[in-house]
């Protein structure tokens, strides 16, 4: 599975492109842009972390058991998130104190 | 060895006999298969027992067919189950308008209700049978929960908020009223009555000792805190918001963002006050977080709802000579 | 402890000697023998707590035990049982023995992380002694806020981190298991000749990983709430306490799957070897064991019908709900269809397996009473909760735990177990657990609220029916912990395959040998193929 | 024990040294899906409250130093970047290079937990953190900005705990890379303990935006 070593090269650019997106995720906060603020904050958090999974964590290339792995965790987590949102989001909606 | 012994509990509200028919539903549903599971393998058993050690079965092959049949099948029942509970749940979960207000008030291993025209019980409850009554209740601890198993109806009352049971008793007698969430080493002295009684008996009990309503003790204390020199009631507006008409009204709070003036707001704005900033009013007034108890936000609560006339007549069951018509003199 | 009685042939019991032999050893299968020696000790230690409870609710009155002892007694028999016996009772010892040698593995995949579990679940085993002997913690198993953070003056914190410490035994338990079939099976072992055990604790070691790191947070959030008051569930501070109850059970109803897929597991190969049938349906079986697994992570809202849930939220938690209920059905319908047409042997495991197809329908089919929105309202937190989830535990899990132990008693000691006594002990044993449990479905629908020292006089006949069972279900319990130790120096020899069956862990000596095979074997045959067993056996006597 | 014992010969239940570099990677990544559970929870927490809460948090967010927090996470990015390039020195044996960027990475971690330490000793002296002495400016809804902090605490708290281990972790490989015990085929501690790194890194790139960036343009 190691066979492959990446070059510095690929390792440094990944590096600068993180610096970038973190520089870049601090000035667009500055903008005001609502609820999309989240939503943009999350998106480059996001691209950092594929970033750094894919080519740091050698993600690119490891067996898809592993792929598996990974994919089944975020799963996971966004099933706590949405399910447990889905209480928080929808109290009020009937007209009636508590429920 | 005690006294008789009960089988199955007395339906004595308007809500219990949809819930026992939905539970008839299921229980035959669950002794069906559960016979046919046990009739089955104990037919088998006895059938097919082995005769010799060497004797070989032949392997049947799985039959696809066969598994999605007891595939869909279970599932269509469930989903049946699963719709009926769902339309029970939703006629437990919505009071009706016309239901008499009664707050409830959970504190460590003892209720706490009181009544709008101003009686106020321990663990008891009186209300006359044929009239629907919402409870709104919070708790000053921890978790309790208001369970009336003759009236099939059950709510958890959480700290920090309002939540909502209601029932509309449909026996006049005598009912449990258990505290059904763990709450601590006396969870099982929480306990109580509720005595549903023939309107008539309920007049009787109602007209005897009431220390004026809760709408007047509300105003007493509306006074008393000084709320009136910010929130004037007549027409210079004071630095607080008018409040009068304001229970039932849409808001418009700081920001754009409308919010219906419900009990959550109202107590909210109490205890919380710049959680939420009615547009046009600075964010001066002080949190009463600690200076009032849950009743006195109740009293508050009851007095800022009689400043909004109430269009519809009062409901039936509060025949008395309720405050609630008359605005109260300053 | 094995007296020289067994023929003196090398083997994983008598490989070495000594205490440290023991403490720091490596081989799964003596990890497991520590493992079943310290879910014993809590079994029972649970039992003693069990037994009280009835005895106080002889009565309606509390005259035996004080409420807060009443309080303390249902707490700890509940976390004593679930967290110190229930998980861990199947996966790690029959799991920690089996697996590997049922895929054909010299071991686990990290056999020092295996004994390191154990060792996890021993320490976090001594923080709950150390809560119980200290003075008991009163919060129930559940430690709800705001009364385990604010109002609650026992000990919860030792209580809570000797969870959070046991939570780790069961996570690193379900890595082992997931790598160590996913990397290490024998050549041959594909995924569908893999026994169904081996399927069912693979499933469960999936819910071990994805659901044990949530209860270790909200335990770490409750530590937190408790000593530092950062206000997360404190409803003074803006807190939600509802949050409490969604972490908790995100993690507590994926792990009522732990403690009952491996049951299921069991009660396939017990239903396969008595009938000498292959499973019927073993693709669907095997499936269904993970879509248990999968589905029982979206339900957890079914707790939470009556706690200030917002009304939408309960019914997408109902509908998913139904949803988890299929695939048991199934499997209780494949058992089923297994017999049909097979050689069924009455040995004992098989009657612990009657017991729990039995026992565990009810279990089931209660189950969606208690998933259906209008019924729950009435019967959430009372006695007919109580009875269902029993109907599972101790109905389901522990009769599959029993069975499993019979089963594997010869490849595990080397030594049969007594039948008579044996058939007897599962009969009492089905007969106290109905009567105990049975009345409390009546008694809960009556709206007898769970957790109480006291109960209005009309319940008293159905608790003294209740009290009766568990005293002959007490009595049931302890003929096996007898017989068992009986048979370690009296019982007759075992063979390598006594039952006729076909896994890999039957094909190797009883007691196995420290690697488990003399040569890694090749798998040929599909899983539970009789027939080449039969041909195997006139090969080897011909 | 016999640690010695398992240096580059097989431990013995393998079968080929791959399958046990495969084994230990695939253990690594199904311990860090536990991790993403564990910290679920606490985001879980924090977008619950934040939604709840929204003006606080924005409030109590903007007392934060967004220039520290940048800045720091660029040390723990520089501190991955080091990493990878341990891992990839090890890949092609260079034992000098594998060496010195394990103690960049330790260092650059070290740095990262001091700037923490200076940022949470700053939310001291401001009576930033929840208790008696708690006072956050510009509200009357003390009890949610200190909610706010207490989030901020525990989840930067826990971030840094696991900074804490990976650094002993990295100690840990560096001992080992200084006794030669790492060749090209034989070098899966660095492997696994870079992907434990990396992970930590990961858990801070979204712990900065979500902490520390809530409402900057309301400044």
């Amino acid at each position: 599975m190691q066979e492959h070593v990446a070059s510095i090269k690929t390792y440094t650019l990944v590096f600068l492109s993180l610096l970038a997106l973190t520089l870049a995720t601090t000035l667009v906060a500055a903008i005001d842009l609502g609820a999309f603020n989240v939503v943009m904050a999350l998106f480059i958090a996001a691209v950092k972390m594929m970033l750094v999974a894919l080519f740091f964590m050698h993600l690119r290339h490891s067996t898809i058991l592993t792929k598996v792995v990974v994919g089944g965790g975020m799963l996971w987590l966004a099933i706590l998130l949405v399910l447990s949102l889905s209480d928080f989001v929808t109290r009020g909606w009937l007209p009636v104190p508590g429920k | 060895m005690g006294s008789e012994l009960p089988l199955f509990p007395v339906q004595a509200s308007s809500v219990a006999a949809s819930v026992d028919h939905l539970l008839y539903f299921l229980l035959a549903v669950a002794v069906f298969f559960s016979v046919g599971i046990f009739v089955t393998i104990f037919y088998f058993a006895v059938r097919y027992r082995r005769r010799s050690e060497s004797e070989l079965p032949v392997p049947a092959e799985g039959a696809m067919t066969l598994e999605i049949l007891w595939s869909v099948i279970p599932f269509g029942l469930t989903m049946i189950m699963f719709a009926w509970g769902a339309s029970v749940f939703f006629e437990i979960s919505r009071p009706p308008d016309d239901a008499q207000q009664i707050y409830v008030i959970g504190k460590q291993w003892m209720w706490k209700l009181q009544h709008m025209e101003g009686q106020r019980e321990i663990n008891e409850l009186h209300i006359p049978v044929g009239q629907a009554v919402k409870l709104t209740m919070t708790s000053e601890d921890v978790i309790h929960d208001f369970f009336v198993p003759a009236f099939r109806t059950k709510a958890d009352v959480v700290p920090g908020r309002y939540t909502t049971t209601w029932f509309k008793p449909t026996k006049p007698g005598k009912y449990h009223l258990f505290c059904s969430q763990y709450c601590g080493t006396n969870h099982y002295a929480m306990v109580g009555w509720v005595y549903v009684m023939e309107p008539q008996d309920y007049q009787a009990w109602l007209s005897g000792g009431t220390s004026g309503s809760l709408a007047s003790s509300g105003e007493k204390l509306f006074h008393d805190l000084a709320c009136v020199n910010c929130h004037h009631l007549a027409d210079p507006p004071g630095r607080g918001p008018n409040l009068r008409n304001l229970y039932g009204s849409m808001v418009e709070l700081t920001g754009g963002a409308k919010v219906k003036a419900d009990e959550d707001y109202i107590r909210e704005s109490i205890l919380n006050p710049s959680a939420k900033i009615v547009s046009g009013y600075q964010p001066i007034m002080p949190t009463f977080q600690g200076l009032v108890t849950e009743e006195n936000v109740l009293q508050l609560i009851e007095y800022i709802k009689s400043l909004t006339p109430k269009p519809v007549p009062a409901p039936a069951g509060a025949g008395a000579a309720t405050s609630k018509q008359k605005p109260t003199k300053q | 402890m094995i007296t020289e009685a067994v023929q003196e042939r090398e083997h994983y019991l008598n490989a070495s000697y000594g205490i440290k032999s023991w403490l720091l050893t490596k081989d799964h299968k003596r990890i497991a023998l520590l493992y079943l020696h310290t879910i014993t000790f809590f079994f029972f230690l649970g039992g003693i707590f069990a037994t009280l409870i009835r005895l106080e609710l002889l009565t309606p009155k509390g005259d035996l035990v004080s409420a807060d002892t009443y309080s303390k007694l249902f707490t700890l028999h509940g976390v004593i049982m679930i967290f110190f016996f229930l998980i861990p009772s199947i996966p790690a010892t029959l799991g920690n023995f089996f697996l590997p040698m049922m895929i054909g593995a010299k071991d686990l995949a990290f056999p020092r992380i295996n004994l390191l579990s154990w060792y996890l679940l021993v320490i976090g085993g001594c923080f709950a002694m150390y809560a119980m002997l200290a003075g008991g913690v009163d919060t129930g198993w559940t430690f709800y806020v705001p009364y385990s953070t604010n109002y609650s003056n026992t000990y919860v914190i030792a209580t809570g981190l000797g969870i959070f410490i046991a939570g780790f035994s069961s996570i690193l338990t379900g890595l082992n298991f997931i790598v160590t079939v996913h990397r290490m099976r024998a050549p041959g072992m594909t995924w569908f000749r893999l026994p169904l055990f081996v399927w069912s604790n693979y499933a469960t070691a999936l819910i071990q990983v994805l659901g044990t790191p949530v209860i270790a947070i909200t335990l770490v959030l409750l530590i937190g709430e408790r000593t530092l008051h950062i206000g997360i569930f404190d409803p003074a501070r803006g807190g939600d306490p509802v949050l409490f109850q969604h972490l908790f059970w995100f993690y507590s109803h994926p792990a009522v799957y732990i403690m009952v897929l491996p049951a299921m597991g069991v009660i396939s190969e017990l239903v396969s070897v008595f009938s000498k049938k292959p499973v019927f349906g073993y693709k669907v079986v095997a499936f269904s064991s993970v879509a248990i697994a999968v589905l029982g992570f979206l339900v957890w809202g079914h707790h939470l019908f009556v706690s200030g849930q917002s009304v939408y939220a309960g019914l997408v938690f109902s509908f998913l709900s139904y949803f988890v209920a299929i695939p048991s059905a199934i499997k209780v319908f494949n058992w089923t269809a297994t017999l049909h047409k097979g050689s069924i042997s009455y040995a004992t495991p098989m009657l612990y397996a009657f017991g729990f197809i039995g026992l565990f329908t009810v279990g089931g089919l209660t189950g969606l009473f208690v998933a259906c929105l209008g019924v729950d309202v009435h019967v959430h937190d009372t006695y007919f909760v109580i009875a269902h989830f029993h109907y599972i535990m101790v109905g389901g899990t522990l009769m599959a735990y029993l069975g499993g132990l019979h089963y594997w008693w010869p490849k595990m000691s080397g030594r049969m177990y007594p039948e008579g006594w044996a058939k007897l002990s599962a009969l009492v044993i089905y007969l106290g657990f109905n009567l105990t449990f049975f009345p409390q479905f009546i008694l809960g629908y009556l709206g007898m609220p769970r957790r109480y020292w006291t109960y209005p006089d009309e319940f008293q006949v159905l608790h003294v029916m209740s009290t009766a069972g568990a005293s002959v279900l007490a009595v049931g319990y302890l003929m096996p912990l007898i017989y068992f130790m009986w048979s370690l120096r009296y019982g007759p020899i075992a063979g390598p395959n006594p039952w006729g069956a076909t896994g890999l862990e039957w094909q190797t000596a009883s007691p196995p040998p420290a690697h488990n095979f003399d040569e890694t074997p090749i798998v040929t045959t599909e899983a539970y193929d009789y027939a080449a067993l039969a041909a195997r056996e006139e090969v080897k006597v011909g | 024990m016999d640690s010695h014992a398992e240096t580059a010969e097989l431990r013995e239940q393998f079968e080929t040294p791959a399958q046990q570099k495969e084994i230990s990677t695939l253990g690594m990544w199904i311990f860090l899906v536990t991790e993403i559970m564990f910290f679920g929870g606490l985001f879980l927490a924090y977008a619950i409250y934040r939604r709840e809460f929204a003006s606080v948090f924005a409030l109590a967010s903007n007392t934060l130093d967004v220039v520290i927090g940048a800045v720091n996470t660029a040390v723990l990015l520089c501190s991955s970047f080091t990493m990878v390039l341990a891992v990839r020195a090890a890949q092609i044996g260079s034992r000098k290079a594998l060496i010195v960027f394990l103690i960049l990475t330790i260092l650059l971690g070290g740095v990262f937990l001091g700037v923490k330490a200076y940022e949470w000793n700053q939310k001291f002296e401001e009576h930033h953190v929840p208790g008696p002495t708690f006072h956050l400016e510009g509200t009357t809804q003390q009890g949610p900005a200190q909610l706010f902090f207490s989030l901020y605490f525990t989840m930067t708290g826990l971030h840094a705990l696991h900074m804490v281990v990976g650094e002993g972790l990295m100690l840990f490989l560096l001992w080992h890379a200084y006794r030669g015990k790492y060749t090209p085929s034989y070098y899966t501690p660095v492997d696994v303990g870079g992907l434990y790194w990396h992970f930590v890194d990961i858990v801070w790139i979204f712990l900065f935006p979500l902490l520390y960036l809530i409402a900057r343009h309301q400044h």
